[in-house]
């Protein structure tokens, strides 16, 4: 059984297997968006206090977990690529970078259109909106720092190292409405308790899973641009582009 | 050192550092590291004088009353065991009504009356559908979920 | 292991002193910034008050920030981070002592100044001591964390802003929480939890950082 | 004994090394040759363990350098492109931070008799950053006097060098070899060795 | 001649734009510094409202202070600067050329970027813009008067503290008429007077500065 | 035509040259000799006009050339120690930027052929710091083939050069010169030079 691992962690036979698994998340990930979204701003009732303008949870709540989880990840993989020298982990964590930084950013957007509204003011510095805008500084500082390396394999080192230190904000940010009281609500959904009516949640947890789904696609897209790019030279490569040819 | 020692002296090490800061941690969420304060508090002196600093809790219930200039506002915050009086000119948040969560900004005087320069809604973690919150009002005969915020 | 420690601590030292100006100089950058935000925001005393801690907290912060990209670029230029590297030391403790002596000759000063831009801004002298503290505890972090950005940006183009970007999202925490202690001293309330706070990064800081730092600076130097 | 086995190293887009294999003995210098470019420096620094292989081991008394770092710099020194002398340093300065990275622990009286031996007496309270290419680089090279290391891995040391030192230098190799250490260089210069320890690679062309 | 200013500019922008990420990244910077000043301070609107002004060009201040040690010290180390300054066209045309690539990668971008800032700290829309018009004044200033301390302090130790020391002294009449046209234009005063100084700073640095440069550096090379 | 009469320099209180004078006249080669330390990379930027003398003066074309700093460094070529290639740009650009410097104004296809002649065919677009020290030195040397200078002011030349680089430098010397160019050279190796044109000088010994 254990062979097959070994064999999809070398980069010219994942490039392949990530091209034929894209559409098996791309496409669930349309379809319970669409679903989510539909549901989410036109089905549901308003919420008994904020009317319509809490729909925007169904953007915000997925997003800002994505962001979370999706820094977590980069730097798992960073770990791993750095003790087992793997090059394709390191990779991962590179191709990670933007769609968590897009949805950091997008957490962080629809989360001041929302306090508008309900707070009555874009921005506060309490500390869960603070750790998430640090959140967002370090994805531009990983970004950054793996831009300005020529060498991709001194690159993905370099930038993986920041990754794992940069990953002790991350508790942080989630604990932060706990530890803090802050403005920001706390958490409306944990492992044991729900304060959300049931349609709610369950359209909210939709919307999470089409977030998973479309960041898993979008990331095995920019793996397989990262790995043409890193291996460019390599045998596999070259046949690939005369096949299709 | 023999490389052993030297191993073990360094795992002993990262395992005393690793004890102080969980202790360091620990002992600081005794303390007080807040984004506003308490009716309660202000109650206990905990919060500052003279300076400005945030006020958190509930509209009290029926207390809230409008100046004819129709931008200045007096209402009573609190946290069901104390309570404050705020006084705010300005445009208050959409989501503000008695019995919401609110912070405010502002100063205490002598007297204990605070003059707020900013406020805001703070809204809890309940979300569900109006006719839900009626019938559970009815059956309750109180707000849903309105302690949360106090805690 | 001690005697390389206080070799790499002692030609650092001599480096950073062999002119008094330049002892001085980071004192200087720190003044001048503390001084220019009365000039910028204009010279009301109680609005100064106000602001004092942040502002010298936020120009010690720069101060230390300046210094950082010097820390190891003037070794990598000219081979001597090349021999570090691979003596037959650890690298995590020649490194360790290269903070020490980036602390010394500029978080110290500043930390040794700052009563003196407390009495600028008119802070209370309880509160100028709370900062004095604050900064004490609070500027070794920033020179660690600082290196790791530093060792990590060696010899890319853009460093000192880069390094920026990487070290300040580290700093916020710190920042706040050395602030943040002066702001509730003067108002009166208990500061325990954040000095707790503060120590408690500085303790996994000098745990952690010298490890990272030596891997980063082995990646730079490819 | 140092072993280099199955060596690539991959850089820019250049196949710079494509399974290289040696084994150096005691008592041997292995002269690296190969025109500009063609990988000398980089295979130089895959073996100091300061670049990493794209594949390939380097092992040193039969053990993988990597595991062993510590132990294997102990035995190792390196002289690259860069001297390694800070400018700001004098030159007795920058010897005594060297003795101690070295771990050489000598006597202040033999740095100063190793800084005469390279013809730099008289400048031992000089700052490094003022002396001339030459100067500078035989500040560096004061190492090999200083240095127990059983392995040298030197990078053109004969780059800036007038006549005089160059023979200073050749000599101090010899005797390295005669005491069984080992020794890799590269150069371009043609260099008075005895040519019976020395063997040589040529690395490809690009 | 314009040749030669026209190479020197486009091999300077290359340099500092090389990628996308770098341009952005003074920008990044500027916006960090921006977004500390709330974290250290304290939230109070009316506070950061007072403040902004001041901080914004703190913020501008720093960033090109930052850059500045990079302006030639690059050049130098690798020997560019030598045959800049043996080539057969005027220094002060070659330096004048840096000078304007330093304030088009960090100033420029600065000052587009300072509405946003503007409104991060609650100013009104119409002071936002007496705020973007000083900056466009007073950043230049900023480059070229940083371009002779960093030209000062080429080679020396301890350069980016030294620079900072120098040209601090310097930049703070900018500072001060820069941030005090926008509280008085924010007071609804007439802010003719501090624009019509520092019109005559910016003219009398472009006439003056690229000399000194050119002589700073010709004395720093030896 | 160079003349140089009554050159004093002194650096750190060591006294370089003690008045020294010489003519160089269009077809004749200087090599500067000395030990390391000697004075000869001072004396070449004091003719270059980047070190100022304690005293004496540099005429060109009779004039001194302090007097004319503009047109006697449009006649100069200067190679120091540095190649003054910069690191951050590819070749191309490099030799882009040394055309406009040395206002030599030379199409885009001779600075590829430069390039090629100098071995760097394939590198144009790879950043200079991406190269190995020859070849970066390389890159250096390609002004020689760009500039119109008469006089060629060279330090070290061939240092770091393989021995093709070498032999190549040595003819664009020898052409040069039999153009009517003038050069100032310092360097340590023996160099393939016929010797009719070369003149000699021996700096001090420290
Ligand atoms: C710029 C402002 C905001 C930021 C940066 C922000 C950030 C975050 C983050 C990082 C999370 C995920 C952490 C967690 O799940 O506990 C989150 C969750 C959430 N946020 Fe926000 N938020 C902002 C504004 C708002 C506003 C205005 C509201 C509504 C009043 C809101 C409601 C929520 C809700 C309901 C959750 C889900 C909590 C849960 O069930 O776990 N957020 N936000
Ligand atoms: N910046 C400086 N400050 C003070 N003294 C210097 C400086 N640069 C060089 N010197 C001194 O001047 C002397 C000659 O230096 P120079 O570089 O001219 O020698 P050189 O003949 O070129 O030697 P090499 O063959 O090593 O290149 C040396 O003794 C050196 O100590
Ligand atoms: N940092 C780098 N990034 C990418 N490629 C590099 C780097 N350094 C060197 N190279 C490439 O590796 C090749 C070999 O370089 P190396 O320095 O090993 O050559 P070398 O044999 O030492 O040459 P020289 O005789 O000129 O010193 C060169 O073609 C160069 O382009
Ligand atoms: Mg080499
Ligand atoms: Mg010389």
């Amino acid at each position: 059984m254990n062979i097959n691992w070994f064999k999809y962690a070398s980069p010219a036979s994942f490039y392949p297997l990530a091209g034929k698994m894209i559409p098996w998340f791309a496409v669930p990930a349309v379809i319970l968006a669409v679903i989510g979204l539909i549901m989410g701003l036109f089905i549901l009732p308003p919420d008994f206090k904020q009317g319509e303008s809490y729909r925007i949870i169904f953007i915000h709540v997925p997003a800002a977990w994505m962001s979370m989880v999706i820094y977590l990840a980069m730097a798992f993989w960073a770990i791993i690529g750095m003790v087992w020298n793997s090059r394709l982990s390191s990779m991962m964590a590179t191709a990670l970078a933007p769609t968590g930084a897009i949805f950091c950013f997008l957490a962080l957007w629809t989360g001041a259109l929302w306090g508008k509204p309900t707070w009555g003011t874009y921005w506060v510095w309490d500390a869960r909106l603070t750790t998430q805008l640090i959140l967002l500084f370090m994805y531009f500082g990983y970004m950054a720092l793996h831009a300005a390396i020529e060498d991709p394999r001194r690159a993905a080192r370099a930038s993986g190292l920041l990754a794992v230190v940069g990953a002790f904000n991350v508790p942080i940010i989630y604990f932060s409405v706990q530890w803090w009281n802050t403005l920001h609500q706390g958490a409306s959904i944990t492992p044991t308790k729900s304060e959300m009516a049931a349609s709610m949640a369950s359209v909210m947890l939709i919307m999470a899973i089409a977030a998973w789904l479309y960041s898993i696609a979008v990331t095995l897209k920019r793996v397989r641009c990262e790995i043409l790019d890193r291996e460019r030279h390599a045998a596999w490569v070259a046949e690939l582009s005369t096949e299709a040819k | 050192m023999k490389p052993r020692q030297k191993r073990m002296t360094i795992i002993l090490g990262g395992l005393a550092g690793l004890g102080i800061v969980i202790a360091l941690v620990l002992n600081a969420f005794q303390g007080n590291l807040v984004f506003f304060f308490s009716p309660s508090q202000i109650a206990a002196n905990e919060a500052p004088e003279g300076r400005s600093f945030r006020l958190g809790g509930l509209v009290e219930e029926g207390s809230l009353r409008r100046e004819d200039d129709g931008l200045t506002v007096h209402f009573y915050v609190t946290d069901t065991a104390q309570r404050v009086p705020v006084t705010y000119t300005g445009i208050l948040p959409d989501l503000f009504t008695e019995g919401q969560g609110v912070v405010a900004q502002g100063k205490l005087d002598g007297s204990g009356h605070f003059t707020a320069s900013e406020v805001l809604a703070k809204h809890d973690e309940t979300y569900m559908a109006p006719e839900v919150a009626e019938a559970l009002e009815l059956a309750k005969g109180e707000m849903p979920a309105s302690s949360s915020l106090v805690q | 292991m001690l005697a390389i420690f206080h070799t790499i601590l002692a030609r650092e030292l001599t480096l950073g002193l062999r002119r008094k100006a330049d002892v001085l100089m980071t004192l200087f950058f720190c003044v001048i910034v503390a001084s220019m935000f009365p000039l910028a925001v204009g010279p009301e005393p109680a609005l100064l008050k106000t602001m004092g801690a942040g502002i010298i907290w936020v120009a010690a912060l720069l101060a230390s920030l300046l210094s950082l990209e010097r820390l190891f670029s003037a070794d990598y230029i000219d081979g001597t981070l090349e021999q570090m590297i691979i003596s037959r030391h650890p690298l995590a403790l020649i490194v360790f002592a290269k903070v020490v002596a980036h602390w010394l000759t500029t978080g110290l000063p500043l930390v040794l100044i700052s009563p003196l831009l407390a009495l600028q801004y008119g802070l209370e002298v309880q509160d100028g001591l709370v900062l004095v503290a604050t900064l004490l505890i609070g500027t070794p972090i920033l020179s660690l964390l600082g290196a790791v950005g530093a060792a990590l940006t060696l010899g890319l183009r853009g460093g000192g802003v880069l390094i920026s970007l990487l070290v300040l999202p580290l700093f916020v925490p710190v920042l706040i929480f050395g602030a943040a202690a002066v702001d509730d001293a003067a108002a009166g309330l208990v500061i325990e939890g954040h000095f707790s706070l503060l120590g408690a990064m500085l303790v996994s800081a000098l745990i952690l950082t010298p490890w990272a730092v030596a891997s980063a600076l082995r990646i730079s130097i490819e | 004994m140092l072993q280099v086995s199955g060596l690539f190293c991959e850089r820019g887009d250049r196949q710079l090394l494509n399974g290289l294999s040696f084994t150096l003995k005691p008592g041997q210098l292995l002269h690296v040759r190969g025109a500009n470019g063609a990988g000398k420096t980089s295979l130089l620094r895959i073996i100091a363990g300061l670049l990493l292989p794209t594949a390939g081991d380097v092992l040193w008394q039969g053990k993988p350098t990597q595991q062993q770092r510590e132990d294997y710099h102990g035995d190792l020194l390196y002289l690259g492109h860069l001297d390694g002398v800070k400018g700001d340093l004098s030159c007795i300065e920058n010897l005594r931070i060297d003795n101690e990275l070295l771990g050489a622990e000598i006597s202040e009286a033999s740095m100063m008799a190793a800084l005469e031996k390279l013809g730099l007496s008289g400048f031992e309270e000089v700052f490094a950053k003022q002396l001339s290419q030459g100067q500078h680089r035989r500040v560096g090279l004061c190492r090999l006097l200083m240095s127990q290391a059983k392995l040298w891995v030197l990078d053109e040391p004969f780059n800036a060098l007038d006549v005089k030192a160059v023979g200073l230098l050749a000599g101090l190799i010899e005797v390295h070899l005669e005491r069984g250490g080992m020794a890799l260089l590269t150069t371009h210069q043609d260099v008075p060795l005895s040519t019976e320890r020395v063997s040589e690679i040529t690395l490809g062309q690009v």
